[in-house]
């Protein structure tokens, strides 16, 4: 019911968010602290680890939603890694799937291009 | 032989919570417990997990004045009936609709949401004693 | 700046379900949920969940006449309390009793348990109004 | 919520019921069924497996005391395989270890004669 957040540095300047557990009403802010403090430092490359991610709502697509808003003031992107059916099938639903880039693991998130 | 009582018939979980963020996994895991008795498949479990989630959560965020959130579970003829009822100062009806989702922005998927992933979903609207969710799943088959 | 009201101080978690078999799993669950919020170890929310199972499963197997539960989760001074009551017709205090441990029968087990996993158990027997069990469980540090 | 139960013949006449999932005032009757069934056609020496079992409530733990009682009328025995530390604990307070055979895993339940 909570979420852990650790975040680590990879080559080309991407920052990875990996996160691991339920993002709701409740623990979304965490993940939005997370994602602010990174884009304060100046990182606006991030790749965002749903692989353990359980559950989504619409408060934790918001937290995501509101980080691609920012780091696309600075040229950056928010690259998703989600193999979870029912989270992929979320962003399907809302039409996310169009404006995030989700890969099916971290190697295929780190080549594609920003 | 005594002829069978209403609750015999009609099984009903009833579920009532603080109108607070920290609460919300609470009634989501019971209403997906309540679906998994009901021989919902686990797609359709997350489904209703979800929609419950979104109705809480507008509660909370939405319904000024609300300490309380009721959430009641029914055995509907092939699926279920879920009530979320908040006791905050409701709103008009037309304000109970999410963005288009084209619009990329922070919120507005919640309604949506819950629409997309119940079959039947109701609004009822009281400015005096806050908004009733009635919605329904189909159990598949 | 105003007071907080009592809500504010004390969250009341509230379920009701019907006295049958097969919804024991929900209170179970939810009861788990609420535990996990107030920062409870795996293993002491393993026992709350027993606890309240036994006590739900005690309500539906001897509560003559109950046809609902209701279990009342309460955040207390380090800890949570939890009562579970029924609507049946009661028993003579002495009846809420295990029995010896030594003896091998099937049956007889589920007040020990509740007594050896909680913290303080108290139960109140009404022949007017069925059983109404008050258990803590404080936090261990 | 649910309990699956296999049942298997092993060497030595001994058959293993294989239990997944959870015990308990709804879901015991079932196994209760399949440990009947087994004592009913004669097979007392009971090897009950509750590796993949991850709750059990006072109604399980009077199934199992049930069968126990059945087979020992027949000189029969039950030995249980559990692992999960809360399960364990269960037995350990209510004194039910010392009445059934615990093991850790099925060879070692195997090798203890009867
Ligand atoms: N329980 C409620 N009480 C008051 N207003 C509500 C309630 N539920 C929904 N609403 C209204 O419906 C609107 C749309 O909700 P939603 O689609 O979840 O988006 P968001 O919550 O992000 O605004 C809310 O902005 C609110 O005005
Ligand atoms: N809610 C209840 N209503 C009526 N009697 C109860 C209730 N809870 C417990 N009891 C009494 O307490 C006794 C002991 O219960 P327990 O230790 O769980 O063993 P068992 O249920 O196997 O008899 C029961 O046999 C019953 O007489």
């Amino acid at each position: 019911m909570d979420i852990k957040v650790t975040v680590r540095a990879e080559r080309g300047g991407t920052y990875v968010v990996d996160l691991n557990g339920e993002i709701d009403v409740y623990t979304s802010p965490k993940v939005k602290d997370a994602l602010g403090d990174l884009i304060d430092k100046g990182h606006y490359n991030l790749l965002i680890n749903l692989e353990k991610v359980r559950y989504i709502d619409s408060t934790g697509l918001g937290v995501l939603i509101g980080g691609l808003k920012r780091v696309r003031e600075h040229g950056g992107s928010v690259r998703l890694i989600c193999t979870n059916p029912q989270i992929r099938k979320i962003f399907d639903i809302t039409g996310l799937v169009k404006i995030f880039g989700i890969y099916d693991d971290e190697e295929a998130a780190m080549r594609a291009l920003v | 032989m005594p002829l069978p009582q209403p609750s015999d018939t009609t099984d009903t979980v009833e579920l009532r919570i603080p109108s607070k963020a920290e609460w919300v996994a609470v009634a989501r895991l019971a209403v997906a417990a309540v679906a998994s008795r009901l021989d919902f498949s686990i797609e359709d479990i997350e489904d209703v997990k979800l929609a419950v989630a979104e109705a809480c959560t507008n509660c909370i965020q939405h319904a000024a004045g609300s300490d309380q959130i009721e959430i009641v579970c029914e055995r509907a003829p092939g699926g279920l009936t879920v009530r979320v009822r908040d006791n905050g100062r409701g709103t008009r009806p037309e304000a109970i609709q999410s963005r288009r989702v084209e619009e990329t922005r922070v919120g507005g998927l919640g309604v949506f949401l819950i629409r997309s992933l119940m079959d039947t979903v109701e609004y009822d609207v009281h400015p005096d004693c806050g908004t009733n969710l009635v919605m329904t799943k189909k159990v598949s088959s």
